[in-house]
């Protein structure tokens, strides 16, 4: 049997490597996938409540399915605001995507 | 009253939506037709504040407590519709040239504004994340609107980027929340806080999930420090877009905050009140200070936007719902957006105004504004004397509803930095006035206002003017708005 | 019998129609304005001496005093009456005063003749004329200072009334603030009368209880402790007295006076005004006496027998004819004071009145030397004599009034001063202040004699002491007034003969000026020796003065014989350095205080935070971006300096990089979230 | 220790060395695969939790979203993904320590806390709750995913399309 | 009586503005000639007040109107012997500064007179209104108007001056709104009378000096009180002559208005235990303000200073009788005390207004306030020297004209009740001769002639007609006083007599 706070542990795990990356990645990229660990994160925890704490209502379930659904928008969003930064500066830096200051 | 009839806004928004893209494709290389698109969608939004008006004072949850119609959810759904509207009407000519999908930028705020309305309503943490996020990414494409000027997408990948982040925090929030209640209904969750099943260490465990839930509230209303985002973000969106993000994520992201905590935290009011006071005091500190250095107007109001987030987070940190008095603090709040609503919109209006005309934002560009349109000048003096909380006008009406709020509960600290914080704030809304009359101009060329702009800025402004000298119905509306479901 | 006495509230009026008129309508009419002033002196003369001789034949208005109201000002629940009355003193006055004015301003239309600012002239002299008619007629406190003050200011425009000379415009600021000190003293016995007895009005004041009241009450004073209330009161009111009537230490105005045309001199500077503060000590006196014992008397005496000797000493070595009478008015002004300090009322106000008819002559008489002369330095006149006979005569006549030589006016006024003082001394012994009292006025009237006679050589006697002077009589208009006065200044001490005296005691209704003034107090009781003694001296003095500058008069070139004197002459030409020493010790520290504040608002308090805006605001370069530079200083910079400085700071979070924006957010977390771990532990 | 037990620290021990690759590693692309590892390696982890089909769902979205990713990787590798580039920025440290102590905290505060130790068996047919679930009480967060998925894409196109 | 007197001297002058706004600004003519018959209208109808006053009565021609019902808030406008005197000199003062000002103000007229209409109104809103919030927004409402007045017509240094008024004043008002709330929470109403029946705080006496010192801010800077007058001098010296007129003559007196309208019955205990700071800070702003101006070579400036000292007496005749409360043998001299304090706003009003018109004359024709520069003008513009001569008499508290009564009843009746601040005060007004004899007379008018102004003009005859009627109120009340003291004596006892 596992315990759920592994679960939970790893979910952390995976949300503070996605922060990381977030936080310290210099390309869009890198930092949308970040965003993807958090996310993937999230959904471990809510899966594994549902199963642990309330497997017959579906709530944290569905919410999982929801935020997969969300993932792909925001990703498509995402890449397409990447490109057009793309267009404009030829460059996917982030730091260097900073005409806009103080 | 039949789930059809309240949710009719909704549907009504979201017709409009889908009519005005739909048509904007039909009408494709039909410039001509084009022009009438704003005019669907401003239909649109009148039919659905009449709709909304019909709705009052229900008091009911729908399609299994997924969202409220209650009076709150209704008066927010009238400040959406409200901002949109005016909106709309100052980007009429905004964006001619600019880009040329003009028609589906109206159809995406439309659809912002539902999103605006369903993140009032929403009474269920997935409803709340969803429309969120609805209203986030419909946001980011809006800042990113002007995809071949830098400035605008960079704003928006910033945007975005932050945006991104802040939701993923506020979702891990969440889902310990699941994990601790076993619910993501609002109700239920204080319900089982009520109950006093949860050992000492569950309760430990909501913690984080508070803190990561007030992370993705203050990025949407921009509070200190989760505010940064927004400077860059407003100063590259295309100036109407700025307007709505100024006024609509914010009111989403205060209705969102206050039905959150309210139903569903109650129980830990002292913790989250003592938390939102301190960061009400560093927003409008932090806000006003920095606005004072700001020479771009666009930007210079982006702070004064955070500075005001602050002001209004008094009268929600001095809550105070079993009361007598008449200052519970979220009618301060409510009345405070509704003030706020006009007076800001109304500035920016000005700001297209003159934009259109001089393609500038710099403030001393608009020395001697006074000779090249007094009008605009006028009005826009007046919606400042607003925001700086003069009387007789809608800013005053806010501001002390919230300092008395914060009196009511003996935040005398949190008054006092408030007012002090109004006085620095009067500097640079004067500075701005101070160039406007004061300074004369180099060119003497008058500065015209479309018409469409001129009906915006002249209904902002006498609004404006109407709510501070007869506030009466507007403080009986905003009193009655406080019925949250489930709360009162 | 009444309606008679109401008609004193238009004593004050007539003048000041006189006033208003002349001022705003008849300034171009020279001849219209002059008849105007006269027609309303004149009246006022009229209606005076009327209520006077007819109040002189009515005891019950002598004693009782008869009130005529004029408005009420409503106090809280109370009120405020302010009006007009005739007494005895009163009635005294209300002889000399019009008189004296009336010849003035007839002697003025001669003296002024072809003035630029003719008309006004007679206006303000007119105002003046007001106020020391109201002055005398008042029947409160309050009034009464209200009148002193509109002389005060008429006294300032008409000492600067040549104001283009700067030091006739100085002398009229130095009268006006000298005197105004005093007045604030004066003012602060008033509300300390007024806060104590609830009242201004004298008949109230004068009242039994009102006087037993203040014999009990007390009032703490800082520094002196507590004390009972009627010597403060009395002093302080003796404040006034001392800027008005020129007494030491504040007689530094009253030379400087007379910068202004000689009638103004005679008028407000000899005759009238100055002899207010007299008056007021008079009219206060039952105050000063309630509680004899007390300092109010003796400081009253010390302040007048002092000035009196002093500013005698000081006469002695003036070359300025006008100078001359002016330190004379100082030092017989102190005579009065002295006089009432040691009780001797009658004698005070007695000695008041014929001063006032024989000063008013000696100055209207300098006046017609100047006029005719064309200089005042007596030191360039002489052998004036043959020229201007009238003058001389009726010089004369006024110098042996003063000299107080019998039978002239003077010498019966003084010499019942003299007598009261000594009488005083026999009761109180050598150790108390009447002794001192006599002996100083007795030394006095040996100097006064002597620099009478010095002035008189000097200006008639002898050759003239400079070629280029043509000098004539003056016309009638002058001379008229002269001889008038003259006639007073022989006679009037007729009128208070002491009754024990042979033949004209009982000639000349037994004292009758005792017998209108003095009802209250008892006659001085005539004393043989002290009356020889002054007489005495008197004639001593001239006759010192005949072997100084009589016997072989001053030619031309020759100093003054009292040089010999060596540095006591320089000491007391200087008049022993008084002014320098004020302007040195009060005036300029004064002024250089508020300029000192000045800077003080200016740097400090004007702008709590200019210090800091400059120390912060250097340093932060960018300051005058953010508003244009006029804007830079004051509070509003200081505003702008700390609150650019935390905006400074904070910009520099604003990066534009993303990824520090979500570091702080996530760093606010991490804090939150740790202070909360930590915070219950 | 049991067998689940073992596949979990296994499966969980890779995933998250993948994850550290991704936000570590120089190269875009090899990110982007490593991404890719991880998302099946969360799909094991919902096997374990007795999910398959929502494991099928991830592995389908996300390898989908990643190959996504993993075009734009290359598309753009010319610029961003040249061996040379340095990958991280000049707040990495920081940002380290951050993500250190927020697993702390995070972690300190799950193990405190008194979980069930066991789960109890399914009860409802999970896939058909679902499929009710989504008709039914979700309906109305359904309806708003499907319009969030419109607007993005409308606004997708908008943003990135070429002219 | 029925007739809505105060609202219509209220909006008259608002209506007047706006229709000024809607004339064409090329008709400057029109709107001048316009703007001062509104002028007038108010002003008749003060007088009408003032004669139909009954002055035993206490509050009278009062409206109650629900304007804010949600929160209590009432249109509630009253008059009595405190503020009549002060609405009529306000629209006296208005309509002469107008009247001036269609002389000497050349650019951009109409707003200049929009703005000064819509000034009028809100000084007469403050004067009329009983309600907190209404009397609230009157209060900001004027800073406004003035602010542009002194921002656009006037002088160097104008927009520092405006933006250090407006934040000084705006700094006092905010801290009062919060003291306003407080009493409303405390007392759960709005109205001025009610509230201080009520006697809020009267439980917590820490609370109430809060909020005692927060009105206080707000009035001590309008005085302006010594620590906080720093705002003045900038401001009258930068302003155009009529806005020193406005400013000196009543903005000033709209704080001395609230501490004798709200802060004394408001808060009876804590003015009481406060009232040695209060009268130490009063006799302060006598003496500094007197030596500071004395420091002056600046005409404008040296006059702005002495608003502080004058308005010092004010202020301790207010302490005055703050201190005696409760001792009940005090009443006449707390009365008188008061009375000396009204009176000397009322005069001060007049006199300090005729003469910043007066430095207006002067600075038209010379351009110049430098005193040093002038000299020997007496001879050159008699007429113009006689008036100042008045103005600068009646200043200095000669007895005969008005501004002497004033100062008498403040030191009576502070001498009663603390006579060494009396003591200390009475400084003042020797140092006031000084400056006014000294500086001003002396230094102007005296002297040999400065040849510099041989072709000086003397007054012209608007520049008369402007000044005539301040001339004559000092004469007239100097001369008879009961005139106003009647009026000013029964509010003032009945006032006190409340705090009995």
């Amino acid at each position: 049997m596992i315990p759920l706070s592994w679960f939970l542990i790893l979910g952390a795990a995976l949300f503070c490597i996605g922060m990381y990356g977030v936080l310290s990645r210099r390309n869009a990229i890198g930092i949308l996938m970040g965003v993807e660990l958090i996310l993937n994160a999230v959904n471990v925890n809510l899966i594994a409540f549902w199963r642990y704490r309330t497997p017959d209502h579906l709530t944290g379930l569905v919410f999982a399915v929801f935020v997969m659904a969300i993932a792909a928008a925001e990703a498509a969003v995402g890449l397409a605001l990447i490109i057009a930064i793309y267009r404009t500066r030829n460059t996917v830096i982030v730091e260097d995507v900073d005409l806009l200051k103080m | 009253m039949n789930l059809l009839g309240l949710l009719s806004p909704e549907l009504i928004l979201l017709a409009t939506g889908l009519v005005v893209l739909f048509l904007d494709m039909a009408f494709h290389g039909k410039q001509g037709r084009r022009e009438w698109l704003p005019f669907v969608a401003i239909a649109g939004l009148v039919v659905f504040l009449i709709a909304t008006s019909f709705l009052w004072g229900a008091h009911e949850s729908l399609l299994s407590d997924m969202m409220a119609v209650d009076s709150f959810a209704l008066f927010f759904k009238v400040v959406a519709g409200l901002a949109t509207l005016l909106v709309i009407l100052a980007s009429w000519d905004y964006f001619r040239g600019k880009t040329p999908y003009e028609g589906e930028f109206y159809a995406l705020l439309v659809l912002a504004a539902l999103a605006i309305t369903l993140a009032a309503a929403s009474t269920d943490l997935i409803m709340v994340y969803l429309s969120m996020e609805f209203l986030s990414i419909g946001s980011y494409i809006l800042v990113g609107y002007l995809r071949d000027d830098p400035k605008s997408n960079e704003g928006a990948i910033k945007y975005f980027l932050y945006g991104a982040v802040a939701s993923g925090i506020m979702l891990y929030g969440m889902s310990l929340v699941y994990g601790v209640t076993g619910t993501t209904n609002l109700a239920q969750i204080a319900a089982t806080f009520a109950a006093g099943k949860l050992t000492g260490e569950m309760l430990w465990l909501m913690l984080p999930a508070l803190i990561m839930l007030l992370a993705g509230f203050g990025f949407k209303i921009a509070l200190v420090p989760f505010h940064q985002w927004s400077p860059d973000a407003y100063e590259g969106a295309p100036t109407p877009v700025t307007a709505f993000l100024s006024v609509g994520p914010k009111a989403a992201g205060f209705a969102i905050l206050m039905r959150v905590f309210l139903a569903a935290f109650p129980a830990f009011q002292l913790d989250w009140a003592a938390v939102l006071a301190a960061i009400s005091m560093i927003t409008m500190t932090l806000g006003n200070v920095v606005a004072l250095k700001q020479t771009n107007i666009k930007r210079m109001l982006a702070y004064s936007s955070i500075a005001h987030a602050g002001y209004i987070l008094i009268g929600f940190a001095s809550v105070a719902l079993d009361s007598p008095s008449l200052f519970n603090g979220v009618n301060g709040v409510l009345l405070y957006l509704l003030g706020y609503l006009f007076s800001n919109v109304g500035i920016f209006v000005a700001v297209i105004a003159f934009e259109n005309a001089t393609g500038s934002n710099q403030i001393p560009d608009y020395a001697g504004l006074i000779k090249r349109s007094p009008w605009l000048a006028g009005t826009l003096f007046v919606l400042l004397l607003s925001l700086t909380g003069i009387p007789a006008t809608a800013g005053f009406l806010g501001k002390f509803f919230v300092f008395a709020a914060a009196i009511n509960m003996q935040f005398y600290v949190l008054a006092l930095v408030g007012i002090v914080n109004s006085v620095v704030a009067a500097f640079y809304y004067l500075n701005v006035a101070r160039y406007m009359f004061f300074v004369p101009s180099e060119q003497e060329s008058r500065v015209v206002i479309a018409p469409a702009l001129a009906v915006a800025l002249g209904v902002a402004t006498v609004a404006t003017l109407v709510i501070g000298l007869y506030p009466q119905p507007f403080i009986e509306f905003a009193n009655q708005s406080v019925r949250l479901l489930g709360v009162f | 019998m009444t309606e008679l006495f109401d008609w004193v509230r238009l004593i004050p009026l007539f003048p000041f129609l006189a006033f208003a008129i002349i001022l705003l309508f008849t300034q171009r009419n020279q001849k219209l304005s002059t008849y105007l002033a006269w027609v309303g002196i004149g009246l006022a003369w009229i209606l005076g001496w009327t209520i006077a001789f007819r109040a002189m034949a009515d005891p019950h208005v002598l004693e009782e005093g008869f009130r005529a109201p004029i408005f009420a000002i409503p106090t809280g629940r109370g009120l405020l009456e302010l009006g007009f009355q005739v007494d005895a003193l009163t009635t005294a006055m209300l002889f000399m005063v019009p008189f004296v004015c009336l010849m003035i301003f007839i002697y003025s239309k001669g003296y002024m003749h072809g003035d630029p600012r003719y008309s006004r002239f007679f206006a303000y002299v007119s105002l003046f004329a007001t106020g020391m008619l109201g002055l005398i007629v008042s029947d409160n406190l309050l009034l009464l200072y209200i009148f002193w003050e509109v002389m005060g200011l008429c006294s300032y425009l008409l000492i600067g009334f040549w104001f283009e000379k700067p030091s006739a415009m100085k002398a009229g600021l130095k009268a006006f603030i000298t005197t105004r000190i005093g007045d604030v003293i004066m003012f602060l016995g008033m509300l300390l009368l007024y806060s104590t007895t609830g009242t201004l009005s004298f008949h109230e004041i004068f009242s039994e209880e009102t006087l037993h009241f203040l014999k009990e009450t007390m009032v703490w004073v800082p520094l002196v402790g507590t004390v009972p209330v009627a010597p403060v009161i009395a002093i302080l009111l003796f404040g006034g007295a001392v800027g008005k009537s020129a007494q030491f230490p504040l007689h530094v105005w009253l030379p400087d006076a007379m910068e202004g045309p000689t009638p103004v001199s005679a008028l407000i500077h000899a005759a009238t005004m100055v002899s207010a503060g007299v008056y007021l000590v008079a009219r206060m006196f039952p105050i000063f006496a309630l509680l004899p014992e007390t300092a109010s008397m003796s400081v009253v005496a010390f302040i007048g027998g002092f000035t009196a000797l002093f500013a005698a000493t000081i006469a002695l070595a003036q070359d300025d004819i006008k100078r001359v009478l002016a330190y004379s008015t100082i030092s017989q002004l102190g005579y009065m004071i002295a006089a009432l300090g040691v009780g001797a009322y009658v004698a005070a106000t007695f000695h008041l009145i014929t001063h006032a008819f024989f000063k008013a002559l000696l100055f209207l008489g300098s006046g017609s030397v100047i006029h005719g002369a064309g200089t005042q330095d007596m030191m360039e006149m002489g052998g004036l004599r043959k020229k201007m006979p009238i003058t001389f005569w009726t010089f004369l006549v006024g110098m042996l009034a003063l000299a107080g030589v019998p039978p002239f006016a003077g010498f019966w006024s003084k010499d019942e001063i003299l007598a009261h003082a000594f009488e005083e001394f026999l009761h109180k012994g050598v150790a108390s202040w009447p002794f001192f009292v006599w002996l100083v006025l007795s030394l006095g009237a040996l100097l006064t004699a002597f620099y009478m006679a010095r002035q008189v050589f000097l200006t008639f006697y002898g050759e003239t002491r400079s070629h280029h002077m043509h000098a004539h009589e003056s016309p009638k208009v002058m001379t008229y007034p002269l001889i008038a006065l003259a006639v007073f200044a022989a006679l009037l001490g007729f009128a208070g003969v002491p009754e024990e005296f042979p033949v004209l005691g009982p000639l000349f209704g037994h004292n009758f000026f005792h017998h209108v003034v003095g009802h209250a107090y008892p006659a001085t009781p005539l004393n043989w020796g002290v009356m020889g003694l002054s007489v005495l001296l008197a004639l001593t003095g001239l006759f010192l003065g005949w072997v100084v500058y009589g016997r072989n008069p001053l030619k031309h070139g020759q100093p003054d014989p009292l040089t010999k004197l060596g540095p006591m002459y320089t000491l007391l030409r200087n008049k022993y350095y008084i002014d320098e020493f004020y302007s040195k010790v009060i005036v300029r520290p004064a002024v250089a205080l508020a300029t000192l504040l000045f800077r003080f608002d200016n740097s400090w308090v004007v702008d709590p935070f200019v210090n800091l805006v400059g120390k912060v605001g250097v340093w932060l370069s960018d300051l005058g971006r953010i508003f244009d530079l006029n804007i830079i200083d004051g509070i509003v910079n200081g505003v702008a300096a700390v609150t650019a400085w935390f905006g400074k700071i904070l910009r520099l979070t604003q990066t534009g990089k993303a990824q520090n924006y979500l570091l702080v957010a996530v760093l606010t977390v991490l804090l939150l979230l740790g202070l909360y771990l930590y915070l219950p532990m | 220790m049991s067998l689940p037990q073992i596949v979990f620290l296994a499966v969980g021990l890779i995933t998250l060395g993948a994850a550290v690759a991704v936000v570590t590693s120089r190269n875009v692309l090899h990110s982007a695969f490593l991404l890719a590892l991880t998302f099946f390696g969360v799909a094991v982890l919902y096997v374990l939790l007795d999910t398959p089909y929502l494991a099928a769902a991830q592995v389908l979205v996300y390898i989908g979203a990643v190959s996504v990713l993993i075009i734009f990787a290359i598309m753009l590798s010319r610029k961003v993904a040249a061996p040379d580039l340095v990958q991280r920025n000049s707040q990495w440290l920081l940002a380290l320590i951050v993500a250190v102590l927020l697993f702390g905290a995070l972690a300190y505060l799950t193990l405190q806390a008194a979980w069930p130790a066991a789960k109890q068996a399914l009860g409802v047919d999970a896939i058909g709750g679902l499929g009710q679930a989504f008709v039914g009480t979700y309906a109305l967060p359904f309806e708003v995913v499907s319009v969030v998925l419109l607007v993005a894409l409308v606004g997708a196109i908008i943003i990135a399309r070429e002219r | 009586m029925d007739f809505p007197i105060l609202t219509v001297i209220t909006f008259v002058p608002l209506l007047g503005s706006l229709i000024v706004l809607c004339m064409p600004k090329e008709r400057e003519r029109l709107i001048k000639q316009f703007s001062i018959a509104v002028s007038f209208i108010p002003l008749i109808l003060s007088i009408l007040l003032w004669v139909n006053l009954d002055k035993d009565a206490g509050i009278q021609f009062e409206e109650l109107v629900a304007w804010i019902p949600a929160i209590h808030v009432n249109y509630h406008v009253g008059a009595d012997g405190l503020s009549v005197p002060l609405i009529f000199l306000t629209a006296l003062l208005t309509t002469l500064s107008l009247f001036y000002s269609s002389f000497t103000i050349k650019n951009r007229v109409k707003e200049f007179f929009f703005l000064f209409l819509l000034l009028e109104m809100g000084m007469f809103g403050v004067f009329v209104s009983l309600d907190f919030v209404l009397f609230y927004v009157f209060w900001e409402i004027g800073l406004v108007p003035m602010y542009f007045l002194i921002g656009v017509w006037g002088g160097p240094r104008r927009e520092y001056a405006a933006i250090k008024f407006f934040l000084y004043t705006l700094v006092g008002s905010v801290a009062m709104l919060l003291a306003i709330i407080g009493i409303y929470l405390n007392t759960g109403t709005f109205d001025i009378i009610q509230a201080a029946a009520l006697r809020p705080f009267v439980e917590n006496f820490t609370l109430g000096a809060l909020a005692f010192w927060a009105i206080f801010l707000a009035f001590a800077i309008k005085v302006p009180m010594f620590p906080f007058h720093t705002w003045l001098p900038d401001a009258h010296v930068e302003a155009p002559t009529a806005g020193s007129v406005i400013l000196a003559g009543i903005l000033l007196k709209l704080g001395c208005y609230g501490f004798f309208r709200i802060l004394l019955p408001m808060f009876p205990e804590q003015f009481h235990y406060f009232a040695p700071v209060v009268a130490v800070l009063a006799v302060i702003s006598i003496v500094y303000g007197a030596m500071v101006s004395m420091a002056q070579w600046d005409l404008k400036k040296l006059i702005a200073y002495s608003s502080v000292s004058h308005m010092g007496y004010v202020m301790l005749g207010l302490a005055a009788a703050a201190f005696a409360l409760g001792s009940k043998d005090m009443l006449t001299s707390q009365a008188i005390a008061m009375n000396g304090a009204v009176f000397q706003m009322f005069n001060h009003g007049i006199i300090t207004g005729a003469l910043f018109f007066l430095v207006g004359v002067i600075y038209e024709r010379a351009h110049t306030r430098d005193l040093k520069a002038f000299g020997g003008l007496a001879s050159k513009v008699p007429y113009y020297y006689g008036i100042m001569l008045v103005a600068g008499l009646a200043s200095l508290g000669l007895p005969g004209l008005a501004g002497f009564w004033g100062e008498f009843f403040v030191f009576r009746g502070t001498f009663a009740i603390a006579p060494v601040y009396a003591a200390v005060g009475v400084i003042g007004i020797v140092f006031t001769a000084a400056y006014i004899l000294w500086k001003v007379i002396q230094h102007v008018f005296l002297g040999p002639f400065n040849e510099k102004w041989a072709d000086l003009r003397d007054m012209d005859t608007y520049e008369k007609i402007t000044l005539w009627p301040l001339v004559g109120f000092m004469v007239l009340f100097g001369l008879y006083p009961p005139l106003i003291v009647d009026t000013i004596n029964a509010a003032m006892t009945r006032l006190l007599s409340g705090l009995m």
